[in-house]
């Protein structure tokens, strides 16, 4: 039981709590922020992985964007923040079956199958540069690299084609 | 590792610090609350409708331009920091990269939706 | 060290929170924030897998880097299109749209 | 740069220049412009840098290597079609006189497009401008020429085509060069239909393109022929002897022809299309209708010499042809064309008012020289010709649209209608114009070979001589009436524009065109006199022998290591330059004796017509060409389609059996349809279509239409199937 | 290793001795260091900040043609502190339907954020961690700021509040694009995000290489620390104090200190990226001076913030976001490729040579930039004469409270 499996332990704990929260807190408003917590965690996970890059992106692109997005988005269709009353639909105790099933089948393939619990190697000190490199490498990720950002740009041209009016209510 | 250990424990101190003032500022500070003081405060007009007012659509259009941007961040400082060992066709490659989101911009700013008002 | 499944199954959990959410809560934007938690746990997995199996080569890092990328586009539009259909509907409770029904 | 990257490159700016300006620049004049007036520069400085290259060579060595480079265009069969560039002595010359002129044309083209000026009234695309009206500082009103509507894509044609003309130039071999005729051949149809809304401006491109294309199919004609017979297209390969030989050897079995000739007919006929040589000539004056620039470039210095130019590239080929070709010699067909042309088209412009259409006869029938020089069997003396009569018929045209343009002026300031092409309506313009006056009197001079000062005195006494001691005596007299009768017009036209008294109020009003204008005519005039210097045969009295001969050494050595194609007629006789001299002094006395008093501007004052009277008339109407051609070519064609073809079997024979068919099948089908198709067909999809509503109603309440039931669904379902596929991969294992 | 030339190492060296001596576990000495440096640091800081609130008050006063501070103490030195035990002895309100712990945790997530970034901050030469994603950390952390504005708007239950917090963080967000994409310009010459490494390599200051980009990431920080010009969404001489309008007492204090403390990192960051950090005559000799020139260095590019704060008069919001999305982003864009691409070719070059190439097509580029804005803006009002559209008001637009009406 090492310092860093009691950080895992600790972390995955507020992860998956915060996680838990997230969609069964009424409050929308309050969900965006468990949801912020637990995207957190997993930033920390990313942390104890080494994956610094991962880490400080996991940050800026969830919590800074993406929960944001979320938070306005929230603000913009507002009868639904409003009410506290139910938020869970009828179905959930199968949803949740689903979840729980799904859960233990996962578990028990994982413990089925004999995974190592040392890294085979140390992470490269050059990693972000590697990655930098392979990602626009020919041989590498050029093309998952440059359809990303035509991704994007498709993402964002539908999007505000969808959300945007001139006359918007 | 030990990178992230400081910055732990830098963010544990970082929160101590305010923690420890407003927990000094709550011990020392008197507690007299009544309804008009804690009443919501609107410039001293009694307040009026309730909070969750209705937002326009330009905040979700500005986060929306903003969140791209960030993730360009994602696929861009590998790139800036690979930088110094790429040939040439690697470097505009990015451009190509950075191009495409500029057209995504000037998409947004054609069709109207960085207009504040 | 950590074990390779204890990651795993945070990631299996966080999974599986995450489909709860998205089966079970009526608020679209909740649903989303369900699939965000997926997505996590997806990520989770393959960096996991990039740490333990290939920390020298850049697959698992390239991968990740995209999915973040399909997660943004995936809100961007998925939050545009409520807030369409909010404008639309004056609701975003998935049980009411249900106009595909005939 | 290597020269012959150069050479590729030729053509390839003003193919930028059009793309860039079809694409961008059409809303920008002046950027269209620079444009196409940059890519022409760029051009004609590459064509001069090529020339002094070539000169520095020297035509012996350059004509025995020609500067060559080959590209694998299309793969036929298991072998490429190659196209190249090529660059002997003939190339050099006739790229020098090309790159000047469109590049002169393109900058005088600014002026003549008025660029600067207001914007019309009420100009539209289509019609040529019909001036603006301005008010200057005193508040006057002055209705003044104004833009081109469609400026830029004038410019945009104009790049094309020059385009099409350096392919055509520089090209190796007769495929690529047929691609740049063509090219031409589009612009010409483009550029003459430019005022597309006049009628007459379309029914002129329409001619000029259906008159071309006859000549043009011929010569497609000849160009497979040759490659079947050779399976080459490259003049290189073509010249060597051996194959050149065999071509001339083997019988084609058509005319007792052999293949050379054959091929050499052929490809001829199309020249007598691009050239507007009889009988196809009657394109060229109609297509006088396009804007002056083009008539200057298209129809007198570049795409009609290119006809010529194309022949006397194949000349080799035409002279083995004529070799053993029993009834119709190639060379002896082209003799008896070209003096024919000549002649009859110097006659039709003799009884010409409109100064466009005069010049626009004189070239048919100074092209009509060139050909039948070659018939006579010396290309140097034709292709000789053909650079003199490029300089000074362009600076004779451009010189004939500055006189419009002024004109046009005065027309515009008088407000009169009358034609301001008409020569009657001129007169007396040489004091308002005296640039363009001189110029244009250079270059009428060099027309009608004014003797020793002028370029065209030298060509035309080189084509006589050459045909007078090349033993073609009738060709000789020919030619040299229509020597006569050229100096007589050109005289004629300059009396009546410029000298005199104005005798309308709009030649009083004339004034000097831009110096955009001017200059290329100034220059133009430069190369009209000095360019014949360069030929002044040795054997030439008193002053022969001072400067070398220097073109006939040049383009003579282009086909001298082919044996058997280069003769060189010397004779001591100097009756040809007698009768040259003779007729182009007397043809110009006689011009200006007859017509230095024509006081009114009604044409029928000529006094050409008292003497000729109804032969006047016939050659005012140009013998009669157009009506001939369309009594016994076009109502006939009419005929056959309306009557025969669309009447009778269309209308008869075929549309009858149709409808017969059509009947049968209709009665079929309602067979069909009401006795089998309704019980049997029908009636089982009806009963499927029940069933499947049937059980669609029954089912309908899974659809609830909410997504997360369908997640759910879909979620189970995937549970449920690892877990399949689970136990079978693993716990059966 | 003088005291004197590298203080710090001995210091650590000494106390790490020391605790081994205790007999602490290797582990727990490292942590107790950290403990230590981050106490230090952080202190640091927010003593720091005490001297630039007297500072910037007594400046402003100065540049608004008034004393400023001035009764107690020299100068009017011990304001701040007076200030502190007064505003510490303040009562905290909670606004009743407030959401409690949000409304507590959201000042402190602001503060926290704004102090962490100085975790990667290379104080010193060759001490200092080498973090290999500094830059982006920074970005990082900053992104806590907005939440804890978000947090403050949303569960003080105060509809001003709200709306201020929402603007605030779109404009937060909005800047936050041209930032990051000038600070890429300074990790893309390095070739690293440690800022360590960036300031190591900066053998020719950036800011000679890339102006523009400084100059840009100096507007967009400043407007995202939310100062004058870009106040305007708690511009206390005209509307109610914004976001933290319900705040009060220590809490809001705390939003005050993160303000200068924001202000004066960015000078922080601002002299580490592009004027070279503690780069200065011999700092590698003596590290301590690299501390100082850092220091001196931030301290101009914030005197010039107060600057701009105590000249420029406020921006309209539209004006604002226009002039962030509108100029500021695309110019970053095209700085960057330039640098990428202009880079690239320099290959080989010296670092002046660099550096000079750089600063002219800097300077061309900036000059062009100007013309069009010059050209624009004459458009502009030859288009539209100064005369606010109807419904345009001079200053952002107060809620309209009615149940369906929107906030602007």
């Amino acid at each position: 039981m090492t310092a860093m499996q009691i950080v895992f332990l600790i972390t995955a704990v507020v992860t998956l709590f915060a996680a838990f929260r997230t969609v069964t807190t009424p409050n929308l408003i309050h969900a965006a922020l468990w949801l912020i917590l637990a995207l957190a965690g997993v930033a920390v996970f990313y942390a104890l992985l080494n994956a610094n890059f991962f880490a400080v992106i996991q940050v800026v692109v969830y919590i800074g964007a993406i929960a944001i997005l979320m938070v306005f988005a929230i603000m913009l269709t507002r009868r639904e923040m409003r009410d506290r009353g139910k938020q869970t639909s009828g179905r959930w105790w199968w949803a949740a079956i689903l979840g729980a099933v799904f859960f233990a089948g996962v578990t028990w393939m994982i413990e089925a199958v004999a995974l190592p619990s040392q890294p085979t190697a140390a992470v490269p000190a050059s990693s972000i540069a590697d990655l930098g490199k392979a990602l626009v490498n020919p041989n590498g990720y050029v093309i998952p690299f440059e359809v990303a950002s035509v991704l994007l740009l498709a993402a964002l041209i539908g999007a505000v084609f969808v959300a945007w009016t001139r006359h918007n209510s | 590792m030990n990178n992230w250990l400081y910055i732990a424990i830098f963010l544990f101190v970082a929160v101590l610090f305010p923690t420890a003032l407003v927990v000094v500022g709550l011990l020392l500070g008197p507690k007299r609350p009544n309804p008009i003081k804690t009443d919501t405060y609107e410039c001293g007009v009694q307040t009026w409708g309730e909070t969750w007012v209705q937002f326009k659509i330009q905040y979700y259009l500005f986060a929306l331009v903003f969140l791209v941007f960030d993730i360009e961040v994602a696929f861009l400082y590998p790139w800036a920091v690979a930088y110094k060992a790429l040939p040439l066709f690697a470097v505009l490659e990015g451009v190509l990269f950075i191009v495409l989101l500029t057209a995504a911009l000037i998409y947004a700013w054609r069709k109207g939706a960085l207009e504040w008002s | 060290m950590i074990p390779l499944n204890w990651y795993l199954i945070v990631a299996a959990a966080l999974f599986s929170i995450g489909l709860y959410g998205v089966l079970s809560r009526k608020n679209a934007v909740a649903i989303l924030m369900g699939v965000e938690l997926m997505l996590n746990a997806v990520n989770i997995n393959l960096l996991t897998f990039w740490r333990y199996r290939a920390p020298t080569t850049t697959a698992g890092m390239a991968f990740s880097v995209i999915v973040f990328a399909v997660a943004a586009a995936e809100v961007s539009v998925g939050l545009a299109l409520f807030i369409a259909v909010y404008r639309r509907f004056k609701t975003i409770v998935t049980d009411e749209i249900d106009l595909m029904k005939w | 740069m290597p020269t012959t990257t150069l050479l590729w490159l030729l053509p390839v700016f003003p193919l930028v220049a059009f793309g860039l300006i079809v694409l961008f620049a059409n809303r920008n004049r002046a950027l269209s412009h620079t444009l196409a007036l940059g890519a022409a520069f760029l051009s004609w400085s590459g064509a001069m840098a090529i020339f002094v290259w070539a000169l520095n060579v020297g035509p012996e060595e350059l004509a025995k290597h020609p500067v060559h480079s080959v590209v694998n265009w299309l793969p036929v069969g298991d072998t490429f079609l190659k196209i190249g560039v090529m660059l002997d002595p003939l190339t050099a010359v006739v790229l020098f006189f090309v790159a000047w002129t469109i590049f002169m044309i393109f900058l005088y083209s600014i002026g003549y497009h008025n660029y600067g000026q207001p914007e019309g009234d009420h100009d539209q695309p289509g019609l040529p401008p019909h001036g603006a009206t301005v008010i200057d500082e005193h508040g006057h009103k002055h209705k003044v020429p104004s833009i081109e509507p469609m400026y830029s894509r004038f410019f945009a044609y104009v790049a094309l085509f020059a385009f099409g003309m350096y392919t055509l130039v520089v090209s190796d071999n007769l495929l690529t060069l047929f691609v740049g005729w063509e090219i031409m051949g589009l612009c010409s149809y483009l550029l003459i239909g430019f005022w597309f809304a006049k009628p007459s401006a379309r029914a002129a491109g329409i001619k000029a393109f259906m008159t071309t294309r006859v000549g043009d199919v011929f010569m497609l004609l000849g160009i497979g022929l040759l490659y079947f017979a050779t399976g080459t297209l490259s003049f290189t390969d073509i010249f060597n002897p051996k194959v050149l030989h065999a071509l001339g050897s083997a019988p084609s079995g058509v005319l007792g022809l052999s293949v050379a000739g054959l091929i050499g007919i052929l490809l001829f006929i199309g020249t007598v299309g691009k050239s507007a040589q009889w009988p196809l000539h009657v394109w060229l004056p109609d297509a006088m209708e396009g804007p002056t620039p083009v008539s200057a470039m298209i129809h007198a210095a570049t795409m009609v010499s290119a006809g010529v130019y194309m022949v006397i590239r194949m000349f080799p080929l035409l002279k083995v042809g004529t070799e053993n070709s029993a009834f119709f010699p190639p060379l002896a067909v082209m003799a008896f064309i070209g003096a024919f042309t000549a002649l009859f088209a110097a006659t039709i412009a003799v009884a010409q008012n409109d100064i466009k259409r005069v010049l626009a006869y004189s070239t048919i029938s100074q092209l009509g020289y060139m050909v039948a020089a070659l018939g006579a069997g010396s290309y140097v003396a034709a292709s000789f010709h053909l650079v003199t009569h490029a300089f000074f018929k362009a600076l004779l045209f451009l010189g004939s649209g500055s006189v419009i343009h002024g004109m046009e002026h005065g027309v515009l300031h008088t407000g009169e209608h009358l034609d301001p092409q008409d020569m009657f309506n001129m007169g007396g313009l040489a004091k308002k114009m005296p640039i363009t006056f001189w110029t244009f009197v250079i270059g009428g001079f060099a027309l009608s070979g004014f003797p020793v000062l002028t370029a065209g005195f030298w060509s035309k006494d080189e084509i006589l001589s050459s045909s007078f001691f090349g033993g073609h005596p009738v060709v000789f007299w020919t030619l040299a009436i229509a020597a006569l009768f050229t100096a007589f017009y050109t005289m004629r036209q300059i009396t009546l524009t410029f000298l005199g008294e104005p005798r309308t109020p709009a030649a009083e009003h004339a004034q000097e065109t831009p110096w955009t204008m001017t200059v290329p005519l100034m220059v133009l005039a430069f190369f009209a006199l000095t360019f014949g210097w360069t030929g002044i045969p040795e054997h030439f009295p008193i002053i022969g022998g001072i400067l070398p001969t220097w073109f006939q050494e040049w383009v003579g050595a282009t086909y001298k290591f082919i044996p058997g194609i280069f003769e060189e007629h010397v004779g001591h006789s100097l009756l040809p330059l007698y009768t040259s001299l003779t007729v182009s002094l007397g043809g110009l006395f006689l011009g200006w004796w007859v017509y230095k008093d024509i006081k009114s501007s009604d044409p029928a004052t000529d006094p050409l017509k008292k003497w000729l009277g109804p032969f006047h008339t016939l050659l005012q109407n140009k013998y009669y060409f157009d009506e001939i051609y369309d009594l016994f070519l076009v109502k006939p064609a009419y005929w056959f389609a309306e009557t025969f073809t669309f009447k009778w079997l269309d209308r008869g024979i075929i549309d009858g059996i149709l409808h017969f068919a059509a009947r049968a099948t209709y009665d079929t089908g309602r067979f069909l349809a009401y006795a089998v198709d309704l019980p049997i067909v029908s009636g089982t999809g009806d009963l499927i279509g029940n069933i499947v509503r049937t059980f669609g109603r029954a089912f309908r309440v899974v659809q609830t239409g909410k997504v997360q039931d369908y997640m759910v669904a879909v979620m189970t379902s995937v549970v449920a199937f690892g877990a399949l596929v689970y136990y079978l991969l693993v716990v059966v294992h | 290793m003088g005291l004197l030339s590298h203080p710090i190492t001995l210091v650590a060296d000494w106390l790490r001795n020391l605790f081994l001596g205790w007999g602490l576990s290797q582990g727990l000495t490292t942590v107790l260091l950290y403990l230590i440096a981050a106490i230090v640091v952080a202190s640091l800081a927010n003593g720091w900040v005490i001297f630039l609130i007297w500072f910037e008050r007594k400046i402003v006063g100065r540049m608004q043609d008034r004393i400023g501070p001035n009764r107690v103490g020299p100068y009017g030195l011990l304001q701040p502190f007076a200030d502190l035990i007064k505003i510490i002895t303040k009562e905290i309100i909670f606004p009743d339907k407030a959401d409690k712990p949000l409304y507590v945790i959201a000042p402190l997530l602001m503060d926290a954020a704004i102090i962490a970034i100085w975790a990667v901050i290379p104080l010193v030469p060759m001490v200092g961690m080498d973090f290999n994603v500094a830059a982006l950390y920074t970005i990082a952390v900053g992104a806590f700021a907005t939440l804890g504005i978000i947090l403050a708007g949303w569960s003080s239950n105060n509809k001003f509040a709200l709306v201020s917090a929402f603007r605030t963080v779109a404009q937060m967000i909005s800047y936050e694009v041209p930032t990051v994409l000038a600070l890429l310009v300074p990790v893309l010459l390095a070739g690293t995000m440690s800022l360590q490494g960036i300031v190591e390599a900066q053998h020719v200051w950036y800011i000679v290489l890339a102006p523009l980009a400084f100059l840009i990431y100096f507007i967009a920080s400043v407007a995202e620390v939310g100062r004058t010009p870009f106040d305007l969404l708690e511009a206390e001489s005209e509307i109610v104090a914004g976001f933290h309008i319900e705040y009060s007492g220590m809490l809001f204090a705390t939003f005050y200190v993160g303000d200068f403390l924001h202000a004066f990192t960015i000078g922080m960051l601002g002299a580490v990226l592009f004027l070279g950090g503690w780069r200065g005559p011999g700092a590698e000799a003596y590290p301590i001076l690299g501390l100082i020139y850092l220091w001196i260095k931030a301290f101009v590019v914030y005197f010039v913030g107060v600057w701009v704060r105590g000249t420029l008069p406020r921006l309209r919001i539209d004006q604002m976001m226009n002039f962030c999305w509108k100029f500021l982003t695309p110019l970053a864009l095209i700085l960057l490729v330039e640098a990428a691409v202009v880079d690239r070719l320099l290959l080989g070059f010296t670092p002046w040579g660099r550096g000079l190439v750089h600063l002219a097509i800097n300077v061309f580029i900036g000059a062009l930039v100007i013309a069009y804005a010059r050209a624009y803006d004459n458009r502009r009002k030859r288009e539209r004469p100064l005369a606010a559209k109807p419904g345009q008001y001079p200053v952002a637009r107060p809620p309209q409270p009615a149940a369906e009406a929107q906030s602007d």
